[in-house]
C-alpha cells in the first residue's frame, strides 16, 4: 500500500497542468469569469484544442484515436480538467456515442463519425428520456418504421443537454412495438438538420437553457444510420451505462467549490467577525471537508483496484451518490454566505447586464443560480434514488 | 389553550383565497413578474378595496379591521400558497407595525393611507456588511431644522420599485454594531438625493439598491432610540414570514404527493415506493411542525421581550430548516420535472429558499435563543 | 386562538401536581435515584395510592371508575407524571385491557375484572407478538383448541413486557386456522399461574429485564375467559391501537431528560471551559430544544381538535415519530457528556453495587445504559417504519 | 499509488482471522466476559506464540514481524470483527508505539516482553476532568533519587485488570493544560501504593480507576517532553481503534443484510422493503468511506505532525459518524432481536459506541482538525 502517486503519474499532472494553463483560451476564462453562459464555438474552440494535442478521446482504443493512458492517468486527467474549471469536452460525443460506433458500427460508421468526433467537428447530443419514460428509460416510445432503405421515426424525447448546438443525436427508438420493453428498441444516429426535427428550450428553475425537448416528426433516417442490428439497440444503451466514469465523483469541482467558499467566508463581515470565524460554521465547513476527503480516497481505492485489473463495477453509483450530494451540499453552503442579502441573490446574467456587480455584494451574485441549477445533479444521470436501488439489488444481494 | 380560527378569521381565509384564486393564478403572475412593471397596481387597489386587508393588523378607530397577529398569519399564509410578490409584509406587516408603535398623528395619516392602498413601504435596512444586525449600520440621519437629512447605501431592498416610501434605519451616534443611536426614518421615493438601482429577484420579486445623498427624512420615534422599537416589528414580519413558508410547503408537499400519483414509471406510480412515501411522510411532518411553531411564535408575539425573542428565533429556525428539507425535496420528487421553470413547484421552491434566510438565518435565529438564554 | 390553558387547567395542573409531590412514595423515589430496578411492589403501591385518588383510569366512564376528565386534564396528568419521573401506572392493565373489558366484556367479566385493575389489584400483560410475527400481528400462531367449556392454547409470545410481574395475561391466539389472516382470532383472558404458562427472560442490550418469552403449553382457560365473540378478537385488537394516547409524544419525558443534561453539560470541564460553554455543544442542545417545543406545540395542537370534537387519528403515528427521535436524540448527547470516559460508562447497577459511584465521574454513570434502553422507542410498539407507512396511507392518500 | 495489501499481509490477515475463529467464537467470548477472570491468558499467549501478532510493528531487530501501520489496521480489523477484549490496543499499537520511539536499552526488553507475551499494558491516561486532553494532567511525578514518585488519580483505564504494567502521563511541572512538563511513566501493577478499583465496562471488557500514593515509577524519555511523544503514540492508537471500528460496521452490515433477508413480515422478508433497503446502501457507503479513510490515515502515520493530526483526526471523524449511524440502522433493522443481549449485532453495537469516543469524539477530532488548519 503506498498513498502518493508515482513519479511517473506526479510528472503526467505536471504535464497536463502546464497543458491546460498554457492553451486554454483566455476570451472563454473571461466569458466564465463574468457569468456569461458559453456558446457552441467556447466549448468547440477548447475541444479543438485538445484534438491537437491528441487528447480528446483518452479512453478510446488507440486505433481510434485514444491515447493509451492508464485508469490512473485518465482520472489525474479528467481531475485537472474539473481543477481548472474549464468548459468540459461535450462527453456525449466523447464517452457515449464514440464507444457505441467504434464497438458496434460498421466500418463504414468508424470511417464517417469517429473522426469527426475526435477533432470536434460535429457535436452530439442523447436522444434517451423521453416524457413518459425518464429513469424508466425501456418505456420509451418514440417510434422508427422502416420504409425501404429509411426509418420514419417519430415522437419525443426530452431533458436533451445542449441539443440547440448538437450537429448530430443518437437516439433509442422503437422498432417492434410488440416486443416486450427492452427487446425492440434501435440505436438510430439522427443529423440534427433531418426536416421534421425541432429543438425547443426547457429553461431551467436558475434560468438557464440547458436542456431541450426534441421533437421528431416524420423524419428520415436512412437505415445505414443504424447501429448495430434492428430491434438490439438495448445492447448498446446499456454499454454506455458501464462506461467511462472518470470524474463522476466531482472530487475536483467539490475541491474548487469548497476553495471558493472558503475564500468568500472569509471575507464576510466585518473584520474579526468574519464568517469564517464563526464555529458553527467553520464547523461545517470541517464536516464537508471530511466527507470530500473520504470520497476522494474512496474514488482513488476504486481507481486502484480497477488498475489492478478490476473492472469498475456497480461502486460508481456510490461515487455518484456521494458526489453529488457533496457538491450540492457545498452549494447549500455559498448560499449562507450572504446572508439576508437574499433579493440581492441576482443571478449572474442579471448582475451583469446591469452592472450591477460594481455594487452589490459580490458573494451574493450567483450563489442561487449554482445551488439551484446544481439540485439536478441528484435528479439526472440516474437519480440517486435509482442509484440506490441499484446498490441494493448488486451490492447487497438484495 | 386553543387552536381553531374564530367564523370570522375562517371567513377572512375564505375571502382572501378567494381574492387570490380570481385575480392571481400561476400563469398571471408569471405574465406580471415577467412585465415591465412587476407587479399589478390593480391587485392591490382590490387587497385595500375589494378584501380589505391592508387595514387587517389595524385598530378601527384607524380604520382598520381590528385584527392582530393571528390575522397577519392568515394573510400571509394564503399570499404563501398564492406566491404573492406584492408588498404586503414590508407595508402592513413590518412598515404598520412600527408606525403603530410610534402612536403619532404622522403615523396614523400613514397607516391611513396604507389602509387605503396609497402608501406602498419598503424596508430598507440592509447594507452591504450589515449581515443580520439590524444595529449594523452606517447610514447616517442629521438633524437640519426641522428634518433629517439620511447618507448611506442601503441595499437588497425588496419592493423599493413598487414603494412610495422607504423606512429607512440610519444612525444619529455612534458606530456601527452600536444598538444605541439608531432611528427609523420616511424618505418619500421621489426625494432629492436618493438615487436607485434596480433589479429582478430570484424569486421573481423586485428589489433595489439605494444610495442616499443628504435625502430629506421625517424620523418616527425618539431620536436614537429606535433599535427596540425596530426589532419589535421585524419580530412581526420574522413570524409573518414563517406563515408565509407555510403557506408555500403546503403547495410544495401537495403538488408533490400530487405529482407523484399520477407520475408512472415501471409500470406504477412512482408513488409506490416506498422511499418517497418515507420522504413524503417526512415531509408531512415537517409541515406539521412547522405550523404548529407559526402558531406558537404568532400567539407570543405580545409577550415579555426575552419571551418573545425567543419564541419568534424559534420559529425561524424550524420554519427555516423545514423549507430547506421540504423545497429540496418536492424537487427530487419531481425528477426532472422540477428542474424547470414551467412548473408551478420550481417557484415555490424559489421562494422557500429565500425565505430561509430572509429576516434571519436559522444560524442566526439559533445564535439568538442563545443569547436570549444568556440574557436570562 | 390563545395559547394558555385555562385558569381552571392551570388550578388542575397545580392540583395534581401537588398531589404527585406529596403522595408518591419516598421508597420507591429512593431506590430511582440510585438507580435500583423497581421491583412488582414498587408500581403498585403507587398505583394503588393513586387508584385510592379515583385518579388510576381518568380515561375510562365514569361508572368503571373514570374521572370524567376532559382531554386537556388527562394530558396534563400524564404530562406531570412525566414531569415527576413517576413509576408508570402499568398501561396494559389500564389503557389496553380494561377498555377492551368494559367495551366488549360480558357483565360477569366487567364486574370480575374491572375493579381489580382500578385498584391495582391484578397486574396485566399483553401476549400479541410472537417470534415469527413482529410488527406483522395478523401472522400469529398460537393455537387454541375448543375443548368442552375450556381452550386448551399452545404457543409462544415474545417481548412481553414486565410479564415477570403478571397476574394475568390478555393473548390474542388462532382458534379458526382456516380462515384468513385477521379473522379466526380470538381475544382470551390468562391466569399466568395456569400450568402450562412459562414466562422467560429476555435480557436486553442494557443488560435490563423488561421484555419476556411466554411459553404457553397445553394450558386450559375456560370459554367464559374470552372476551367478545369466538373468532372476532381482531375487532378488540384494532379497538386498542386507536385509544388512550396521552403522553405518546414523551415531551415532559423529553423535557426532564434535556434538563437533566443541561445540568451536566454546566459541571462537565474545568470552569470556564465548560462543556456548555462549548458553541458545537451549546448549538446542539438549542436545536434539539427548538424540536422538542416544535413538538410539544403539535401536540397541543391535536389535543386542542380532540377537545373541540375531532377525534385523534393517525397524527399519533407523527407524535410516536418525532416524540421517539427527539428523546433517543437526547440521550444520544448525554453520551457526549462523559467525553472520553467511554469505559467508565459503567451500569447503574454496578456503580451502586460497587459503590462505584463515590469516585467515578458521576455524568459518565448509566448514560450508555438509557442511550442502549431507549434505541427500542423507534422499534416497540410499531416501528418508526410502520409508523410512516401508516401515515403515508392515511395521511397522504398513498 | 496502491491500495491492494502484499501477499504477506494477505497471509497475516487470514492467519488472523483463522485463529480468531478457531478460538474465539462468539458464544466462547460471552463465556469468557462473564467469567471471573474476564479475559483468556491463554488466548494471549496464542498471539505470541501462534500467530506471532504481538511482535506484528516491531523491527525484526528488536524480534518483530518487522511490519507497520498497514500490519496493525489489518489486526485492528480482524479484532473488531472478533470483538476481542483483550488489551492489544494498548499494549502493541499505544505501549509498543511510545516504547518504539525512545529507544532506549529497557524499552527494547520491554518491547521483547511485549512479543513474547509477558508484557501486557493499559494505558492510563485519562482524569476525572481531563476530558480528550492528552495535557489534562494533574497527576505528579516528583523525582527521588534514580525513580521517580508519582501521586494522584486516574480513572477508566481500559484493561488494567489484564495488565502487568501500567503507562501513565504525569506531570513534573506545570499546571494542567499545559503541554510542557508532561512525561509518560511505567508502573508495574503489583507496586506499592497503588490501589485499584475494577469494574465491567459496557461492552464486555473490564477496566478500574486507579489511586496513586507515592508510586515507584521509571520515566519513559526525557522529563516533562513527553506530550508530542505520547501524541504520536495515541495518534496511531487512534487509527488503530479505526481500524477496530471498520471490523466491527462490516459485521454490523453483514448480520443486517442476513437478518433482513431471513425475517419475513407480511408474506415477504423484510429486505424487500425499499425504506430499509436504501438504509443498508447507506450503511455500506458509510463503511465504505470509512475504510477508504482508515487506509488514508494509516498510509499517513509518518507524513509531517500536522499532516498526520489532519489525517488521523479526519479518520477518527469519518469512522465516528459512521459508527454512530451503522450501529443505530443494524439494531433498529434487527427490530426487536436487536434489543436483545442474545444476538451478537448487540454486542457489535455497544463495541461500535464506545469506539465512538475512545480517543477522542467526532467533535474533538473535527476541532483539532481546526487547531491545523490555524497552526498551518
Amino acid at each position: 500500500m503506498q498513498l502518493e502517486f508515482t513519479h511517473e503519474e506526479r510528472a503526467f499532472r505536471a504535464e497536463v497542468r502546464t497543458f491546460i494553463a498554457e492553451h486554454y483560451p483566455a476570451d472563454v476564462r473571461t466569458k466564465q469569469d463574468q457569468g456569461i453562459e458559453l456558446g457552441k464555438e467556447d466549448y468547440l474552440s477548447w475541444h479543438r484544442i485538445v484534438a491537437k494535442q491528441g487528447w480528446s478521446v483518452p479512453a478510446w482504443p488507440v486505433e481510434y484515436g485514444g491515447t493509451g493512458w492508464s485508469a490512473t492517468q485518465r482520472h489525474i486527467w479528467a481531475e485537472e480538467l474539473q481543477r481548472a474549471d474549464t468548459a468540459p469536452i461535450i462527453a456525449f460525443s466523447t464517452n457515449l456515442v464514440g464507444p457505441v460506433i467504434y464497438t458496434f458500427g460498421t466500418p463504414e460508421q468508424k470511417a464517417r463519425f469517429l473522426p469527426r468526433i475526435v477533432a470536434g467537428d460535429d457535436w452530439w447530443c442523447q436522444g434517451y428520456s423521453e416524457p413518459g419514460a425518464g429513469s424508466d428509460l425501456a418505456a420509451l416510445q418514440t417510434r422508427a418504421v422502416r420504409d425501404g432503405d429509411h426509418y420514419i421515426v417519430n415522437g419525443q424525447k426530452t431533458w436533451t443537454t445542449l441539443a440547440q448546438h448538437a450537429d448530430w443525436g443518437f437516439f433509442l427508438v422503437r422498432t417492434d412495438p410488440s416486443a416486450r420493453k427492452q427487446a425492440g428498441i434501435s440505436f438510430l444516429l439522427i443529423d440534427m438538420t433531418s426536416p421534421g426535427v425541432t429543438v425547443r428550450p426547457i429553461i431551467t428553475l436558475d434560468g438557464a437553457h440547458e436542456v431541450n425537448e426534441v421533437w421528431l416528426e416524420n423524419v428520415k433516417v436512412p437505415v445505414e444510420n443504424r447501429v448495430y442490428e434492428e430491434n438490439k439497440g438495448w445492447t448498446c444503451a446499456k454499454m454506455l451505462l458501464a462506461h467511462e466514469r472518470s470524474g463522476i465523483a466531482l472530487v475536483a469541482h467539490s475541491k474548487v467549490a469548497l476553495g471558493k467558499l472558503r475564500k468568500l467566508a472569509a471575507t464576510i463581515g466585518e473584520p474579526g467577525c468574519r464568517l469564517a470565524d464563526d464555529p458553527i460554521f467553520r464547523r461545517k465547513l470541517t464536516e464537508i471537508e471530511v466527507e470530500l476527503t473520504a470520497l476522494e480516497y474512496t474514488e482513488l481505492r476504486f481507481l486502484a483496484a480497477e488498475s489492478a485489473g478490476k473492472a469498475p463495477g456497480v461502486e460508481v453509483s456510490m461515487l455518484k451518490i456521494r458526489g453529488t450530494e457533496i457538491y450540492q451540499r457545498i452549494s447549500e453552503l455559498t448560499l449562507e454566505v450572504p446572508g439576508s442579502h437574499a433579493s440581492l441573490r441576482v443571478s449572474r446574467a442579471t448582475a451583469h447586464a446591469s452592472g450591477h456587480d460594481a455594487v452589490a455584494v459580490p458573494s451574493a451574485i450567483g450563489v442561487a443560480d449554482t445551488y439551484f441549477n446544481l439540485r439536478k445533479l441528484s435528479i439526472f444521470g440516474g437519480s440517486n434514488e435509482i442509484q440506490r436501488n441499484i446498490l441494493a439489488k448488486a451490492v447487497l444481494g438484495l | 389553550m386553543d387552536f381553531n380560527f374564530t367564523a370570522e378569521q375562517e371567513m377572512l381565509r375564505d375571502s382572501v383565497a378567494r381574492y387570490f384564486g380570481d385575480h392571481y393564478a400561476f400563469p398571471q403572475r408569471q405574465a406580471v413578474i415577467r412585465s415591465e412593471e412587476g407587479w399589478q397596481p390593480g391587485f392591490w387597489r382590490g387587497l385595500a378595496d375589494d378584501v380589505g386587508i391592508l387595514g387587517a393588523p389595524f385598530d378601527e378607530a384607524m380604520g382598520g379591521l381590528g385584527g392582530g397577529a393571528v390575522e397577519t398569519m392568515i394573510v400571509m399564509e394564503e399570499i404563501g400558497k398564492a406566491l404573492v410578490i406584492e408588498p404586503y409584509l414590508d407595508t402592513v406587516v413590518i412598515g404598520g407595525g412600527l408606525l403603530r408603535r410610534c402612536g403619532t398623528p404622522r403615523a396614523s395619516e400613514l397607516i391611513g393611507g396604507i389602509i387605503a392602498g396609497e402608501v406602498r413601504l419598503a424596508f430598507a435596512h440592509l447594507e452591504p456588511s450589515s449581515r443580520f444586525n439590524l444595529a449594523g449600520v452606517t447610514t447616517s440621519a442629521v438633524q437640519d431644522g426641522s428634518t433629517w437629512r439620511i447618507s448611506g447605501l442601503k441595499d437588497a431592498v425588496r419592493g423599493a420599485p413598487f414603494a412610495t416610501h422607504v423606512l429607512v434605519n440610519a444612525r444619529v451616534r455612534g458606530a456601527s454594531g452600536d444598538r444605541a443611536g439608531v432611528s427609523a426614518f420616511l424618505v418619500a421615493t421621489g426625494a432629492t438625493g436618493l438615487s436607485s438601482r434596480e433589479y429582478p429577484t430570484v424569486d421573481g420579486s423586485r428589489a433595489a439598491d439605494l444610495k442616499f445623498e443628504g435625502v430629506s427624512a421625517e424620523i418616527l420615534g425618539p431620536a436614537g432610540q429606535g433599535c427596540d422599537l425596530l426589532e419589535a416589528a421585524v419580530d412581526e414580519g420574522v413570524v409573518a414570514i414563517c406563515a408565509e413558508g407555510v403557506g408555500v410547503m403546503r403547495r410544495l408537499l401537495a403538488d408533490t404527493v400530487e405529482y407523484t400519483r399520477q407520475r408512472r414509471q415501471f409500470d406504477a406510480p412512482i408513488a409506490a415506493n416506498q422511499a418517497l412515501q418515507h420522504r413524503m411522510v417526512d415531509m408531512y411532518i415537517a409541515l406539521e411542525l412547522a405550523i404548529s411553531m407559526t402558531y406558537m411564535a404568532t400567539l407570543k408575539l405580545d409577550r415579555p421581550v426575552l419571551e418573545r425573542k425567543r419564541a419568534v428565533s424559534a420559529a425561524k429556525v424550524q420554519v427555516g430548516k423545514a423549507l430547506r428539507f421540504v423545497g429540496q425535496a418536492a424537487i427530487q420528487l419531481h425528477g426532472g420535472m422540477g428542474m424547470t421553470n414551467e412548473l408551478a413547484v420550481s417557484h415555490y421552491f424559489k421562494r422557500a429558499t429565500m425565505i430561509e434566510s430572509e429576516l434571519g438565518s436559522v444560524d442566526h435565529h439559533a445564535a439568538r435563543i442563545e443569547q436570549c438564554d444568556a440574557a436570562a
